[in-house]
């Protein structure tokens, strides 16, 4: 009984899915708010003197280690099944394991190469082709930007093949617009989500997940119980809810990994374990961020 | 004898001019003046600094980005321009079959709902776009939407019956008399278009055009989708505002203000030109419509109708869209109404809020209209002035900026305690206060004072005859005021995306999330439905207005 | 029916003077007509009387009782507006009724009273028509009956046939001062046309630059002006200057001198000679003036032949422009441009006047 | 400068008769005025001429050459227009030298005519002025400066005075006309107010139904209309009843009869005689009509003084309504309504028409 309001950046299927399974199970009727997560946390920044929310629902827990005021810390029922390396921070519990991967089109690649790697991207000959969303206004694209820099050597080194992926790049405002942009034949090569992609192939559309042979990002995103929260108790039962074995099978189904031990990831994708992983670095990432985003805005004016 | 003064100045008329100047001064004039504050203030430090400004016009990330605007604005402009005036020398001035099917498209056109017509576009002009692929079968190839140009073209289609409608209301009412006089000394037809009618009509032209110019600089949507690279003031806006760094929002806000200032800019050049150039038009002396034959009769008919249906594309293309079998966000080819069932899984919510969001702030702005406007036009006051200024402000201010400074003025401090729907509802109110006052001032100019006195004379104080005498009198003008505070704030994306929160989820807002998921089916149902809502609105509007067309505009 | 009493009143707007200490008495039942140029006062003294503005300074009394403090809706004087103000989204029958219900009267009455006064405006068949189906003339007629139903005190009026068609004008005029007669109700009404004015009114009121400048009948106001300005306003009168020739007064233009005047005249000043147009008549060689008139010679300037009448213009010897007005006679507009002429007036169609504006008459 | 012959003229719109068979024939330098009420045609003939819209059939033709197939702009007629139609966004200059400008004269010539025409209107002073600025007769003027610099064969005006005040519209009837003698241009106005059309014309042509009803100068139209309709439009006429006595006719309201005409009556048909007003003359006991004038006994309804005139109505005892217009008589305003009168009109006073809206003169 009672209510819970959920600050969240999940995606829509998510939504569907989970939450009337938690509502039918507690009797909590839940209220979403579903906006990016650089805007949730300006709400948040905003009410902090009154807070409205009581959960911050599946943003990157990078985030909420840089504010570390608007949160409570919560060890979550079920977090001894967690599943190894995701387990990161006091502050929030894991939710999902987001990949990050190119989802293909290949019949608008007019016979191109199918792209297997983050350097094929910097070829010059996919001008043009790529989709990418913008790496300061989107928290995945931030990731994927991110994941570069740190799958080489050097910074210096991810920097220049990043330079060649930018300047191949068609950027959008939003992360969801990319795969609907190579599934609908805009584009030939997007830089995602694997779960987004994967909706895309489950629904029979003309495209192909691919991972970057230099290894990819497999992050954990987070949830959080909100500090003053007004329903604190609804919320510790949501996040209890969302890292159960029942809610971890949901989001296998949807198509992201799951942060349980016990829980296996969809059959239609390759299993985690296949997945080349850089082993990302969120803290480097998030202290990182504004130097980043910068050198980002300054590059894009130059090679776009 | 003081106490008396103060008395007969405390009337009626008394007290409802000093709620409106405390409501206008606490909703419109503070959270503005917040915004501005914030835009000279340090994010990281919190104390005074002119380094916004400094920043937006030294790095190259903005500078380009006002270049961009200015660059597709002043474009997109023309485009309108060159659209609409046509146009409207056509309909106003030949016999055109369908001329109320023309118009009434225009105006679906201004109406539609925002945002999803870019996508439209690109499903049909895009890389892969269904046009683009017919044409490419012929062996045309064109030129992809995306980019300037693709803006342009969106603009210039999207906001080009501005200046049709206002160019239109113009010609008609252009005197007879002075193209007469033209021709009989001695002009042929051209040369008596240029000379003579092009010049009269220039204050609507130049309105229209101011028009879309605001609307084209403040647009989002349309180069977010459309633009790739190009970055525009408003999508810099928006995404400084969605960054992930938190804290406040300082450059949004100075890129907000800039955008604000661009706009006041070019409504103060305009009416500087227009201040000499005012022409009283004759409602009796009106001119002919001429029927034309031949060719040319063919070839004015099929360049209106074909500019209109060209501008319905988009709106086409979503109705259509939300027909098709989804599986997931795939089309899987055939039809069907997954998109529609799944409206009812995700946004009942969102359409009730709708509703009683926009309907709550219509009927605030039908009874402050009919308030304002009464004292607009005929109390002779220090007040009546700044009313009547006041009420452009919410053309030229962005809903971002309005937004910002609701938040910022109502979620803290001496103000804060409203909710979230409150708030909406006083956004939408303040927002679209200036339809409801401008269409029941321009109906309760055309009522002469001595109807008032008659009542007066006749035994009835000054409240009693306002109700019983003006306000009948006004109905019409109040009605279409109302409906298109109602069109307009149903649609309103840009302020409640700011605002909303849990339970306030709104109609364009899911519009807008389902695309940024590219859920487009659903998105597309949705915009269906809010277009039916809209359309209906417009229609009970084109029963009441007398000039139905300039209404709006 | 009540007489109306208003002393040293005084209207500002901001610091334009509009109404200058105006004194007047209106017996009861009297047709008063408020005449004079644009912009004289007329409707300010009317809408301070009616209340829609406050006085700077002074009183209006009706029936003796102060009402300058009053606001309008409690004033209980009716007003007919130059635009008629027919409330157009209510029947005549309601439009007429309007005043009855703000006065709270029971139904029956209303329904009687509405009755008799549509009756009295000849509209009784118009009861339940709308506004916008009735001619300029019938809806000056609502706005009529709906001022006289409530049975006010007194009666204003404001120019209100002015923006009717010529023809319907005059039939009007008759119509309404027929009905002020029946219903004996005192009335005053405003108009800047001076045949109206002359054809309805028991007092003609000439107004200039927010001062009275002469108050009397018509026939008074239009034989013997006051001072220069009603000789002016009213008449169309030519004005011919004067010299003083010792003791006596003659035209500067000619003609034999006047003296009996000569010592009401003030010691000093110029002095001018109304003379109106119908009393100058124009002689050609084959016929001399009469016997005693004053014979001023000229040259003929233009004949206007309009009808009923012809005007002739002429310039006497002295440079001054006199017009004549009178039946036609062909023998004088078959006169060529430049003709001599010698124009007559009897002696006493001549008034003199200081040569001011307002210059009194001597 | 130049004669305009125009024969055999038919205009419909749609199946609206507005014009028929239209005969017409101006002399070189003549001031031609088209009279009648709204709706008779005068517009659409003029504007015909000018080319605005077409003829169904039949001839224009200016110094015989035959006009009326060309396109408006290439006619070289100048026109004058009813609401002025100066052009709001140009100056007064460049409004006058618009149509020089048409005609690619040389700058300089174009500044010299529009000087000289700017002098003509007296308007030389305001050559920079902007419309807006001027008042309705200087508006007025700059339309007719611009009409009239491109020397323009003939010269239109669609009633130019009627949206001026009472005043100015007299000072301008006498400054057109002025210009209109100075310049010699053959002029065709248009006007439905008689006493401008009497004042200005060479001709006045009264028109009626799309048909010229007569065509002829100022004083013949006043005093010898050819139809019954001239004799209503022109002058205000009372008409009267007449009967046939025998070989005589006369007045049902009394009078002795007239004989004379009595041969030229058509042998059936209803009869009228219309009388002008200002022909009657009213008597009361004290004062007998004058000897061999038509005497008829009758009831005094209404005296109305309107400064120089007085207006009475009387109805006769055969209950006929007339009206007699004289000089203000005090003994007859003094009268009470009611009271017994007679009434005299000269034997020539009486014009006779067969009883028809367009009933020819006997
Ligand atoms: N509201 C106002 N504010 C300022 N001055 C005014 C106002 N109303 C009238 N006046 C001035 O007061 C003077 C008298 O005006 P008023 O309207 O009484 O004239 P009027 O005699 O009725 O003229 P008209 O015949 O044109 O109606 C004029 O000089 C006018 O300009
Ligand atoms: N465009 C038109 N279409 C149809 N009928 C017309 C048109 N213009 C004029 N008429 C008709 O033709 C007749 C003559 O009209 P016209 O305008 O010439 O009259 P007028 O003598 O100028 O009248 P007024 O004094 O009112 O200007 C009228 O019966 C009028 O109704
Ligand atoms: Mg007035
Ligand atoms: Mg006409």
């Amino acid at each position: 009984d009672g209510s819970v309001t959920v600050y969240t950046a999940v995606p829509q299927n998510f939504i569907d899915a989970l939450v009337p399974m938690f509502e039918e199970q507690t009797g909590t009727s839940v209220d979403i708010i579903k906006a990016g997560s650089g805007e949730l946390l300006n709400r948040l920044t905003a009410e902090a003197d009154s807070p409205q929310a009581d959960v911050l629902w599946s943003v990157d827990g990078t985030v909420i280690d840089f504010n570390p005021d608007l949160f409570e810390a919560y060890e979550a029922a079920g977090s001894d099944m967690l599943a190894e390396g995701m387990d990161q921070s006091d502050m929030w519990t894991p939710f999902t394991a987001v990949v990050m991967a190119l989802i293909v089109n290949e019949g608008e690649l007019d016979g191109k190469p199918v792209p297997e790697s983050w350097e094929a991207l910097a070829d010059p000959m996919y001008d043009d082709m790529i989709s990418s969303a913008r790496a300061e206004a989107s928290g995945s694209a931030y990731i994927q930007l991110a994941t570069v820099l740190q799958a080489f050597d050097s910074e210096k080194a991810g920097w220049d093949v990043y330079e060649g992926m930018l300047s191949n790049f068609v950027l959008s405002d939003s992360s969801g617009a990319v795969p609907r942009f190579v599934n609908d034949g805009e584009l030939a090569v997007g830089v995602t989500l694997e779960d987004a992609a994967l909706r895309y192939v489950e629904g029979g559309g003309p495209v192909q997940i691919v991972y970057p042979a230099e290894g990819t990002a497999i992050a954990p995103d987070a949830m959080a119980l909100v500090k003053g929260a007004p329903n604190a108790d609804n919320a510790k039962a949501f996040i209890d809810f969302m890292l159960s074995a029942e809610a971890q099978q949901v989001v296998a189904e949807q198509g992201r990994r799951p942060v349980r031990s016990d829980v296996e990831s969809n059959p239609a994708l390759i299993p985690l374990a296949e997945v080349n992983s850089v082993g990302y670095d969120a803290q480097w990432a998030a202290d990182n961020r504004e130097r980043l985003v910068e050198a980002w805005q300054d590059m894009v004016l130059d090679v776009q | 004898m003081a106490l008396a003064r103060l008395r007969r100045r405390l009337d009626f008329w008394g007290g409802a001019t000093l709620v409106i100047a405390v409501i206008l001064a606490v909703l419109l004039i503070l959270p503005i003046l917040r915004v501005l504050l914030l835009s000279f203030v340090d994010a990281d430090t919190g104390g005074f600094t002119l380094g916004n400004y400094v920043e937006v016009f030294t790095r190259n990330y903005y500078v380009n980005g006002l270049k961009n605007t200015l660059f597709v604005g002043l474009m997109g402009t023309l485009g309108a321009c060159l659209l609409g005036i046509p146009l409207a020398f056509f309909t106003a001035r030949f016999h055109i079959r369908g001329r109320a099917w023309i118009s009434t498209l225009a105006i679906l056109v201004l109406v539609a709902p925002p945002f999803i017509g870019a996508y439209a576009w690109i499903m049909m002009l895009g890389s892969n776009g269904f046009i683009t692929n017919f044409l490419e079968s012929l062996g045309i190839s064109i030129p992809t939407i995306y980019g300037a140009h693709g803006i342009i073209l969106v603009f210039t289609l999207k906001f080009f019956p501005f200046v049709f409608l206002m160019t239109q209301t113009a010609l008609n009412a252009v005197n007879k008399s002075f193209e007469d006089a033209a021709e009989n000394l001695g002009c042929t037809p051209w040369q008596r278009f240029r000379q003579i009618t092009l010049p009269l009509v220039f204050p609507a032209i130049s309105t229209g055009a101011i028009i879309c110019f605001v609307l084209a600089i403040a647009d989002f949507g349309t180069p977010a989708i459309l633009g790739r690279g190009f970055r525009t003031l408003s999508t810099i806006a928006f995404a400084a505002y969605r960054s992930e760094l938190g804290g406040l929002p300082t450059m949004a806000v100075t890129v907000s203000i800039i955008m604000m200032a661009i706009s006041m800019l070019a409504l103060l050049a305009q009416r500087r030109i227009l201040a000499r150039r005012r022409y009283a038009s004759s409602l009796t002396n009106l001119p002919v419509r001429q029927k034309l034959t031949g060719w040319r009769n063919v070839a004015v008919h099929l360049s209106c109708h074909a500019t209109v249906l060209i501008a319905m594309l988009p709106t086409l293309v979503v109705v259509y869209t939300s027909f098709l079998k989804t599986n997931g966000p795939v089309f899987v080819g055939g039809y069907g109404l997954e998109s529609y069932a799944r409206i009812w899984r995700t946004a009942p919510e969102a359409i009730t809020n709708s509703f009683v969001f926009s309907i709550a702030a219509v009927i605030l702005i039908t009874v402050f209209s009919a308030l304002i406007s009464y004292i607009i036009v005929r109390r002779e006051t220090a007040a009546s002035g700044a009313f009547d200024f006041l009420m452009m402000v919410p053309y030229l201010v962005p809903g971002v900026v309005m937004a910002i400074g609701f938040v910022t003025t109502f979620r803290s401090g001496v103000f804060s305690g409203f909710s979230v729907g409150a708030l909406l509802i006083l956004l939408y109110f303040i927002r679209r206060l200036p339809y409801g006052v401008r269409s029941t001032t321009s109906s309760l100019r055309q009522i002469k004072p001595s109807m008032e006195e008659a009542a007066v004379n006749l035994g009835a104080p000054p409240l009693m005859a306002f109700l019983k005498v003006t306000v009948p009198l006004i109905v019409p003008g109040l009605v279409v005021g109302s409906l298109m505070g109602f069109i307009t704030a149903i649609n309103e994306l840009s302020g409640t995306l700011i605002i909303y929160s849990s339970g306030t989820i709104t109609m364009p807002v899911q519009i807008y999330l389902a695309v940024l998921d590219g859920e487009f089916g659903l998105a597309a149902a949705l915009s269906t439905l809010l277009l039916l809502c809209t359309g209906a609105c417009v229609y009970v509007v084109f029963r009441f207005a007398d000039n139905r067309e300039s209404t709006f505009v | 029916m009540a007489s109306v009493e208003i002393s040293g009143l005084r209207k500002l707007y901001a610091d334009v003077v509009a109404l200058e200490d105006i004194n007047l008495s209106i017996p009861t039942g009297s047709f008063y007509t408020l005449l004079g140029p644009s912009g004289c006062g007329k409707t300010t003294l009317l809408r301070t009387i009616a209340g829609f503005h406050r006085q700077n300074a002074g009183s209006i009394a009706i029936d003796g009782a102060a009402i300058e403090n009053l606001p309008a809706h409690r004033r209980d004087v009716g007003m007919v507006f130059q635009d008629y103000a027919v409330f157009p989204h209510l029947s005549v029958e309601d439009n007429v009724a309007f005043g009855l219900r703000q006065r709270k009267l029971p139904a029956a009455e209303v329904r009687q009273r509405v009755g008799e006064v549509l009756e009295v405006v000849q509209l009784g068949a118009y009861a339940k028509r709308m506004p916008h189906e009735l001619s300029g003339g019938q809806q000056q007629r609502v706005g009529l009956a709906r001022a006289i139903v409530i049975k006010p005190k007194v009666l204003l009026m404001d120019e209100p046939l002015s923006n009717l068609d010529a023809r319907l004008r005059v039939d009007l005029r008759s119509e309404l001062r027929r009905i002020q007669k029946e219903l004996g109700v005192t009335t005053i009404y405003v108009t800047h046309d001076q045949e109206e004015a002359l054809a309805m009114s028991d007092t003609v009121c000439v107004m200039y630059g927010g001062v009275i400048q002469q108050a009397a009948g018509p026939l008074d106001i239009y034989l013997r002006p006051a001072n220069r300005f009603v000789a002016t306003f009213v008449g169309a009168n030519n004005f011919l200057r004067v010299a003083r020739e010792g003791a006596g007064l003659s035209l500067v233009s000619g003609g034999a001198p006047v003296t009996d005047l000569a010592a009401a005249a003030p010691p000093s000043g110029d002095l001018v000679a109304a003379v109106r147009p119908e009393t100058v008549s124009v002689h050609t060689d084959g016929t001399p003036p009469p016997e005693g008139a004053i014979a001023i010679p000229a040259t003929l300037r233009e004949v206007s032949f309009i009808g009923r009448e012809m005007e002739v213009f002429v310039t006497t010897d002295a440079g001054e422009e006199i017009k004549a007005v009178s039946r036609p006679d062909p023998a004088i507009i078959a006169q060529p441009e430049g003709a001599r002429v010698t124009v007559a007036t009897p002696r006493d169609g001549l008034i003199f006047f200081a040569d001011s504006v307002t210059g009194g008459r001597i």
